[in-house]
């Protein structure tokens, strides 16, 4: 029953993080967010008696798909910076 | 337990599938499609799920009698495996082409990709 | 057989030649007499043929102009030969000429050869208003063949023949029995498509006064005149014939052939000197519509 | 406006999934073929104790050797998409106390992936995880010595020798006519210990140094291409 | 034999020995590549080798389990055709791709060297899940490819084609999780043991897989990706996903197809049908070359998914359908992409460069040919045999939509091969050859010969079918480099030693017809030693033309009819393009003839439909809908007369064609359409057939034909397209006359098939050759040239007269027996039309001699010389023809008479001598013209003996308006001097039906640029066409 209850406010948080993901200002943000939902399904992985998939999505999932994501996030920052100023990456002008 | 998993995978596929579909950022849509990838391993490992089962790791020793009545499914576990890898390669991909887009036009709104098109 | 035919045939062609003068000389003194003018001799026409034939000729502009004349005689004696004249109730007698029966078609087609031979020649001379009377000539032609070959058809249906000698057989033993009255719609398709085919006002543009001046026919002089003068005037009976055969019943004699053709040429003169000339576009549009509604009537009515 | 259309389209996509939400039941029992994995017969035959890593190296084997591939395919391609490379250059220079800290972690770290997919058959984790965590080492290394030499062909070559071995192992199994990916090419050891399950480790073990080698070589290239001021 | 598993053994192991390979090494790497795709081409060769001589398919399993408990491979017949298959094109893409991959690096060889491993496993494996991971490879290593040669645009396509195909494959995966949960199996054949569709929710999971991979198959209109694709990638990328990939992708689905159950073959025939019409309409609008690939590869991919749903009708034939159809799209779209890849043109109007370098133009001309499915091609055998069985089992609806679809697809390659051959190509730079590019190309030019050769040979039709002319074309061909002197002799020496050996075979109809193709090529070929140089290409179309009306006579079957009759169109077509301002009307020319073809196609079809055989005697008695298989085989054969409706091509067609090609497109290429017509109303059955109403139909058409044709000629300014006009005139008689159903109409008929023959050579050819010698086509810029070329007068004077129908000559034959039939036949205002038309076409005639050689002879002509010799030789050869016929009528007339009188036996005419006799009247041919012939003889002699003093007078000498002329111009009356016709006649001459076509067209066009419009090029959008592809799948198929 407990397992039920932690389940359900699981699936509100990944649920949650996703939004956050989606709509958060800051790119940052939403990429640790993204990383997080991962870090809760593999949670969610165990509970579902599936270590090994626990542990591929938090090592693949969330982390190493995270990692490149701020890569790719500072290399787009750098280029911004030499060019003009602007903070497209976080969110896109409205035209 | 395993409908509130797969309740959850599916609407976290929605919501991926609503990200890609509507924002305009590049690195958004394919945060959108991590998330729409994650959505569908969540549903794949709730289906493997048998009630009461367990690991499918025969580490102990009354296990190995009648294993197929105490074990959740193995197969689509190993499925999983291989999408998440195989996830991870396509969103490295998409992130060196989001990359290399901004390199080229110093924006990352999808608009603004439209040189090929008709 | 042959031979006497042959003799018979040029006979005919002699009478036809010089009452195709006669004729001409009258209706052209009858137009002076309406205008008001004295007009020529009724011999005038001898005259101006001999003095054409025997002054010397001098010039030519080439060999199509050479043959010119010789096709547009050659299309008035072909004419005559395809052509029966008087029915003697044989369809092999002496005045059907080497008709073979007069097959209407061959008829219909062969007029078209002076016509041709006329226009190639007057072509070769050089001259730019030939080619202007010749082009709205063709073009008046063809206006004008479109109700007469309904009419023409029309009739070859009542009759179900295109032998001219039967359709004239069929034409025998009193005016009740012409296609004038069997088939009233052809009659009329036929009478006025004879305006047109005859060549006078309103229906003359093609010979217009400043083309006579220095078109086709004064291209051509001396013994090419004369040709083209006898040429006229056996076309202008044998068309006259063609009518009389198809609608008025035919000749049993030489002088109902006269009567007959005099009759059907002065109907033609007739209009000419009441109405004004048309343009070429006018006359065209005018015979696509009475003649040509008369001649589809006459289909449809022997049709069904 | 188009919000709106994608909120209609999505409320139709819906519509589209729902049989088969509605049609889940849950599991009451394994499938026959995961059954068929889970008789005793075939838990000896194949002699692993974790039988997800049974179906990952041998049962689904081929699937594995395309997973791998398809890594081996995204380093490939992002090293030849983001060519440029200009490595000399200084970043901020990291604390004593993490440099140190992670000179002491980087081996633990590695010793762990190994560790993990050595024992790929008896322990949840397996070649990826390990491989996983092979390349953290490799991300701490990067954090912590942003100018350290990155022996690129050292891993390139890595790379190559398991994914050859891992072939070769492959189609060794064919060549004995066992079949491609047989585990059966080595001797099948006694359940539950290290060496058993036959190639199943041997295999899981190069198959986790090449996805080591394969994520560093991808962490590596977009590390690289920070770097072109 | 080796296992097929080492594909993967080979191909991975060379991808990862690649690793070893230094980087300074490029070469070395790329050989190995190389070596690697070979090595899988010669194992799956190998396997193709055994298993076609009976050894049985093989399965492999993995890892020592039987499936479905582990994963399976198969190696069968189709696995091992397609897999060779796309290891030949891998290789010889490799081949084409060397540079680009060597300098890319190894690590591009690398990828190359995976996507055509992972390539052989879709097509061999058996199971779903490894399905989707070979995909996943499949669609990663597109990606990178597509960056081969970088761009801005390659990485927009390549990001938009990883969205993409990432919702699809993440489609895949849900369908292929659900078909596990509901089938506890991943195997392929265990899942369609378990036949999960039946399933409420496992219906859904099906949908999924399924259209996740037609999705994959870029089907029409959730492609927007895959035509970026095609587009912005390398072009030798491009030949690998439309050869390569499309090829897997199609087993694929038919693979799957066979899971999915017989329930889904209409879909995938629907979604194929929409595909395949979609992407050819809106290509219509497309100019960039790799994207009008793209598009006509998503359109073949259409119709190979049509075929694949109609299996079940075609049962055994499937595959040689489908791989008919396939492997013409293969080898020609990777020879297409390869090309687009050589000359490096974007806009198709530029590609006229490739015109510089001819051999190349004769590739893509190949492609293109087989693309659209002319013959020799493995496409023209496959179509007709789908075409036919999808008639005999009445699904006439999708024979429309995939007749439509072709048509549309052959508007925009001929408008693209158009432009190659006659756009405008001085300012464009020339393309460089590398020959790694060109072996490719050629390689695969050749196999499409090859395959269609062994296509051919599949079916008992096909092996009938005749290729001794094909091969008599293709040795002039290898021999085009010699002079016109003897390439001409060999042309003509083997088309008449051919005629020689095989008219005894023919009956007489077929040998009237035999003959007018056969001597009027000769006689017509003759005129061809007046050019000079070496004349490149003539030959080969040329005698393609008459190898293609010859095959049509000799047909024994209706395929090797259909056969001769596309390499006939093939021909004409070329031999009409070589003009110099044909290129509109080129287009023209094929799109009606097209559009024709296809309409005799379905005609045959239904033909075929309820008699299973393919002689040519099946006509004769068509049960299935026979109104409307003789009404389309009726339109098929009219568009090649050109009847009013289909004659917008004609006129610049012949006008512009060289001067000896408008006699043979003109006076020889409508008679093969005058030859089905007959062929047809033969077939209905003669005089009591049981469809009056189409003949009648017909009859009014030609009666309208006539009037139109010949009145618009009137109006003519161009001397060519005034004969042009005259021809169109000329064949609505002789469709009237066969209309007429009677003996007499038909006797009028074909006295009118012979002579037009006869006047329409001499006259094309007269002007043709007066055209080449004053280099101007208008009439008023010429006059008065009988003073300078007498001959060519002689001969256009005696033509018109025989054209007009004047007696004494022959054209006079034919009106005759009309107007008798159309008594008989009570045709009345027809006949009227006909006889109007007939004074029309006189104002025309006169136009053609006065204008030309009369009135006043031209400065700048003072000059010239009479016409060539070459040209005098098959004209006055001709003349002797027409005199022999006028004065001798019976000659001609009683063996014709005697033709017809096999199917109209009554109403005949009866010959006493020379003189005809019918029940209207009689008519002496002989007798007439020896009459009229004295008697011009005697009237000429009589103005000789008065005139013998006449001189000839000088140009000038003429005065009017008190004027002597001092120009020919301003004496010379020839420009629209049927001004008064015209104002009386306008509203005839109103171009209606080209109004109508181009309205038709512009409809097309405008549809087509409106509707690509949704490929709006964000890729978000892509995502959004995608998934409402899927939920209007979803809710047509399983309907909510």
């Amino acid at each position: 029953m407990e397992f039920k209850i932690i389940t359900t406010l699981l699936g509100i948080l990944m649920l949650a993080m996703s939004f956050i993901a989606i709509y958060h200002k800051k790119m940052i943000v939403a990429v640790i967010a993204t990383g997080a939902v991962g870090l809760f399904a593999s949670i969610m992985y165990l509970f579902l008696a599936a270590p090994d998939v626990a542990m591929t999505e938090a090592a693949i999932g969330s982390g190493l798909s995270t990692i490149i994501f701020f890569y790719v996030l500072n290399r787009i920052r750098q280029n911004d910076k030499e060019g003009r100023e602007s903070d497209e990456i976080d969110e896109i002008p409205n035209k | 337990m395993e409908y509130i998993t797969i309740t959850t995978g599916f609407l976290i596929i929605l919501a991926g599938l609503w990200a890609i579909m509507t924002r305009k950022n590049l690195i958004r849509i394919i945060i959108g499609f991590s998330l729409f990838d994650t959505g569908i391993h969540i549903v794949m490992v709730s289906m493997a799920f048998v009630k009461g089962g367990v690991a499918p790791i025969l580490d102990k020793k009354e296990l190995l009698t009648d294993t197929a009545h105490k074990i959740v499914d193995p197969v689509p576990q190993a499925l999983v495996l291989t999408a998440i890898v195989i996830g991870l390669g396509v969103t490295a991909l998409m992130l060196a082409y989001a990359m290399r887009l901004h390199q080229e036009k110093k924006s990352l709104d999808i608009e603004s990709f439209k040189d090929l098109k008709w | 057989m042959t031979i006497a035919k042959l003799g018979y045939t040029l006979l005919g062609l002699f009478i036809v030649w010089n009452w195709g003068f006669l004729m001409g000389a009258i209706f052209r003194k009858i137009g002076a007499r309406v205008s008001g003018r004295i007009g020529i001799p009724f011999y005038q026409p001898w005259i101006n043929f001999f003095k054409s034939v025997g002054v010397r000729t001098t010039i030519t502009h080439g060999v199509m102009y050479y043959l010119g004349p010789v096709f547009r005689l050659t299309g008035g004696i072909g004419l005559l030969f395809f052509m029966p004249l008087i029915y003697t109730g044989d369809p092999n007698g002496m005045w059907t000429n080497f008709s073979f029966e007069g097959d209407l078609i061959l008829i219909l087609y062969f007029q078209l050869f002076g016509m041709l031979g006329m226009a190639m020649g007057a072509g070769e001379g050089g001259h730019p208003y030939s080619a202007m009377g010749i082009a709205r000539g063709l073009a008046q032609h063809a206006a004008v063949e479109l109700p007469l070959t309904l009419a023409i058809l029309s009739i070859a249906i009542q009759y179900d023949t295109f032998s001219m000698y039967k359709i004239v057989e069929a034409q025998q033993g009193g005016f009740q029995n012409w296609v004038l009255f069997t088939n009233p719609f052809a009659a009329g398709a036929i009478i006025l498509a004879m305006l047109g085919a005859m060549g006078h006002s309103p229906f003359n543009l093609v010979k217009a006064p400043n083309e006579i001046l220095i078109g086709p026919a004064t291209e051509y002089e001396g013994t090419y005149l004369g040709f083209m003068q006898s040429a006229g005037s056996i076309l202008h009976v044998m068309e006259a014939v063609l009518f009389m055969n198809l609608v008025f019943g035919g000749a049993t004699s030489w002088p109902e052939l006269i009567v007959k053709t005099f009759l059907i040429y002065f109907w033609s003169v007739f209009v000419g000197m009441v109405f004004p000339r048309y343009k070429i576009e006018q006359s065209i549009t005018w015979f696509f519509k009475v003649p040509l509604v008369l001649g589809v009537l006459a289909i449809i009515v022997f049709s069904f | 406006m188009k919000k709106l259309l994608v909120l209609f389209i999505l409320a139709a996509f819906v519509s589209v999934l729902y049989p088969l939400y509605s049609s889940f039941h849950g599991s009451t029992g394994l499938t026959e073929v995961s059954q068929f994995y889970a008789s005793k017969e075939n838990i000896e035959k194949v002699n692993s104790q974790n039988l997800v890593t049974a179906v990952v190296v041998t049962y689904r084997g081929l699937d594995t050797l395309g997973e791998v591939t398809i890594l081996f395919l995204t380093a490939a391609i992002i090293a030849f998409f983001l060519k440029k490379e200009s490595d000399k250059r200084t970043l901020r220079k990291n604390s004593e106390i993490f440099k140190t800290a992670a000179k002491l972690l980087i081996p633990i770290i590695t010793m762990l992936g190994i560790y993990i997919f050595i024992n790929g058959h008896l322990t949840p984790g397996g070649g990826f995880q390990g491989g996983a965590v092979i390349a953290s080492a490799v991300i701490l290394m990067f954090l912590a010595f942003p100018n350290m030499e990155f022996s690129h062909k050292f891993f390139e070559s890595l790379e190559s020798v398991s994914g050859l071995v891992y072939v070769g192992l492959a189609a060794f199994g064919a060549i004995l006519g066992l079949g491609f990916l047989d585990n059966a090419i080595l001797p099948l050891g006694k359940f539950g210990e290290l060496f058993s399950a036959g190639a199943i480790p041997v295999i899981y073990s190069f198959v986790g140094l090449k996805v080591g080698a394969e994520l560093s070589n991808i962490l590596h290239k977009f590390k690289s291409v920070q770097a072109d001021n | 034999m080796i296992s097929p598993i080492h594909i993967l053994t080979i191909g991975l192991g060379g991808a990862f020995a690649l690793g070893f390979v230094p980087k300074k090494a490029k070469d070395a790497a790329a050989v190995l590549m190389l070596a690697a795709i070979a090595l899988m081409g010669v194992l799956t060769g190998s396997w193709l080798i055994g298993l076609i001589n009976g050894e049985s398919a093989q399965q492999i399993f993995t890892a020592g389990f039987k499936p479905p408990f582990s994963i399976n491979l198969l190696m069968g017949l189709n696995e091992s055709v397609l897999t060779t298959a796309v290891n030949f094109i891998g290789l010889l893409g490799g081949i084409y791709l060397y540079r680009n991959l060597k300098e890319a690096g190894n690590h591009a060889v690398m990828v190359f060297l995976i996507f055509i491993m992972g390539l052989n496993v879709v097509i061999m494996t058996r199971d779903i899940f490894n399905l989707f991971v070979f995909l996943e490879i499949v669609s990663i290593a597109t990606a990178g490819l597509v960056i081969l040669t970088e761009s801005g645009k390659s990485i927009q396509a390549g990001f938009k084609y990883m969205l993409a195909t990432g919702i699809i494959s993440g489609v895949l995966l849900l369908g292929i999780i659900f078909a596990y949960y509901y089938s506890g199996t991943l195997n392929i054949d265990g899942l369609t043991a378990a036949n999960i569709g039946a399933l409420k929710g496992g219906s859904v999971a099906l949908l999924l897989i399924m259209v996740s991979i037609i999705l994959e198959l870029k089907s029409f209109p959730a492609n927007g990706w895959g035509l970026d694709i095609y587009e912005g990638s390398n072009a030798g990328i491009g030949a690998m996903l439309s050869a390569a990939t499309a090829t897997a992708m199609y087993f694929v689905l038919s693979k799957l197809l066979e899971m999915a159950g017989s329930e889904w073959n209409y879909w995938v025939a629907l979604i194929g049908a929409v595909s395949f019409v979609g992407s050819n309409v809106l290509a219509l609008k497309q100019r960039i070359a790799k994207r009008l690939l793209g598009y006509s590869s998503i359109g073949q991919i259409g119709l190979l998914m049509i075929i694949l749903g109609f299996k079940d009708v075609l049962g055994d034939n499937t595959p040689y359908v489908a791989f008919g159809i396939l492997f013409s799209h293969y080898f020609a779209k990777a020879g297409l992409f390869w090309l687009a890849g050589i000359v490096k043109q974007n806009d198709i109007a530029n590609w006229a460069v490739i015109r510089k370098k001819p051999y190349f133009l004769f590739l893509m001309g190949t492609f293109i040919f087989a693309l659209i499915g002319f013959p020799p091609f493995p496409s023209f055998f496959a179509k007709w045999e789908l075409v036919m069985e999808l008639v005999n089992t009445g699904n006439l609806p999708w024979v429309v939509a995939i007749l439509f679809g072709s048509m549309m697809e052959a508007v925009y390659l001929f408008r693209w091969f158009g432009y190659a051959i006659k756009g405008e190509n001085e300012n464009i730079e020339d393309f460089k050859i590398e020959w790694n590019k060109i072996l490719p190309v050629g390689i695969v030019a050749i196999a499409l010969y090859v395959t269609g050769y062994f296509t051919s040979q599949h079916t008992d039709a096909g092996a009938a079918i005749n290729w001794i002319p094909l091969f008599f074309v293709a040795a002039i061909f290898i021999l085009d480099f010699l002079p016109v002197f003897i390439k001409n002799t060999i042309a003509i020496i083997g088309m008449a030693f051919y005629f020689y050996t095989i008219y005894p075979d023919l009956d007489n109809l077929r040998l009237v017809f035999e003959a007018i193709f056969m001597i009027g090529g000769i006689l017509t070929l003759i005129a061809g030693y007046a050019y000079k140089g070496t004349r490149p290409g003539f030959y080969p179309v040329a005698l393609l033309m008459y190898a293609g009306l010859t095959t049509i006579i000799e047909a024994q079957n209706t395929l090797q009819f259909f056969f001769g009759w596309e390499l006939m169109t093939a021909g004409s077509y070329f031999l009409i393009i070589r003009g110099k301002r044909s290129m509109p009307h080129g287009l023209s020319y094929m799109l009606f003839s097209v559009g024709g073809a296809y309409a005799l196609l379905m005609g045959l079809g239904m033909a075929f439909a309820g008699q299973g055989s393919y002689d040519m005697s099946i006509i004769n008695s068509i049960s299935y809908i026979p109104y409307w298989a003789y009404g389309l085989l009726i339109v098929g054969f009219l568009t090649k007369t050109a009847a009013l409706g289909l004659h917008i091509w004609l006129p610049g067609a012949h006008g512009e064609a060289e001067s000896d090609v408008s006699p043979m497109v003109s006076a020889i290429l409508l008679k093969a359409g005058v030859f089905g017509i007959v062929l047809t109303l033969i077939g209905m059955g003669g005089e009591n057939n049981a469809y009056p109403w189409l003949p009648y139909a017909l009859g009014w058409l030609g009666a309208i034909t006539a009037f139109s044709g010949n009145l618009m000629a009137v109006f003519q300014e161009d001397a060519k397209r005034l004969l042009a006009y005259s021809s169109i005139g000329q064949l609505g008689y002789i469709v009237l006359g066969f209309a007429m159903m009677s003996h007499l109409g038909w006797l009028g008929g074909f006295s009118y098939v012979v002579n037009h023959f006869l006047y329409k050579a001499v006259l094309f050819l007269t002007i043709g050759a007066v055209v080449l010698r004053v280099k101007t086509h208008n009439m008023y810029e010429m006059g008065g040239l009988i003073k300078r070329m007498p001959l060519a007068f002689t001969a256009v004077m005696i033509g018109i007269i025989a054209l007009s129908g004047v007696p004494p000559l022959s054209g006079f034959a034919g009106k005759w027996l009309f107007y008798n039939a159309i008594l008989e036949k009570g045709w009345y205002l027809q006949g009227a039309i006909m006889f109007f038309s007939g004074g029309i076409a006189f104002m025309y005639l006169w136009r053609l001699i006065h204008t030309i050689f009369l009135g006043q002879l031209k400065d700048n002509h003072r000059n010239v010389k009479e016409i060539s010799i070459w040209f005098l030789i098959p004209i006055y050869t001709l003349l002797a023809g027409i005199m022999v016929y006028s004065v001798k009528p019976q000659w001609v007339l009683q063996p014709l008479g005697d033709i017809v009188a096999q199917w109209f036996p009554d109403g005949q005419l009866t010959w006493d001598g020379g003189t005809a006799f019918t029940k209207y009247g009689h008519w002496a041919g002989t007798a007439v013209a020896v009459t009229i012939i004295a008697a011009f003889l005697v009237v000429t002699a009589l103005l000789m003996i008065s005139t013998r003093k006449a001189h000839k007078v000088k140009q000038f000498d003429i005065t009017y308006s008190g004027e002597r002329p001092e120009r020919p111009e301003t004496t010379h009356v020839a420009y629209n001097v049927f001004e008064g016709l015209y104002q009386a006649m306008w509203v005839a001459t109103i171009p209606l039906v080209e109004k109508w076509w181009n309205k038709v067209s512009d409809f097309l066009h405008d549809t087509a640029g409106i509707v690509r419009r949704i490929y709006s090029g964000n890729g978000q959008s892509y995502v959004i066409h995608i998934v409402l592809f899927i939920i209007v799948t979803y809710f047509v198929i399983i309907g909510g």
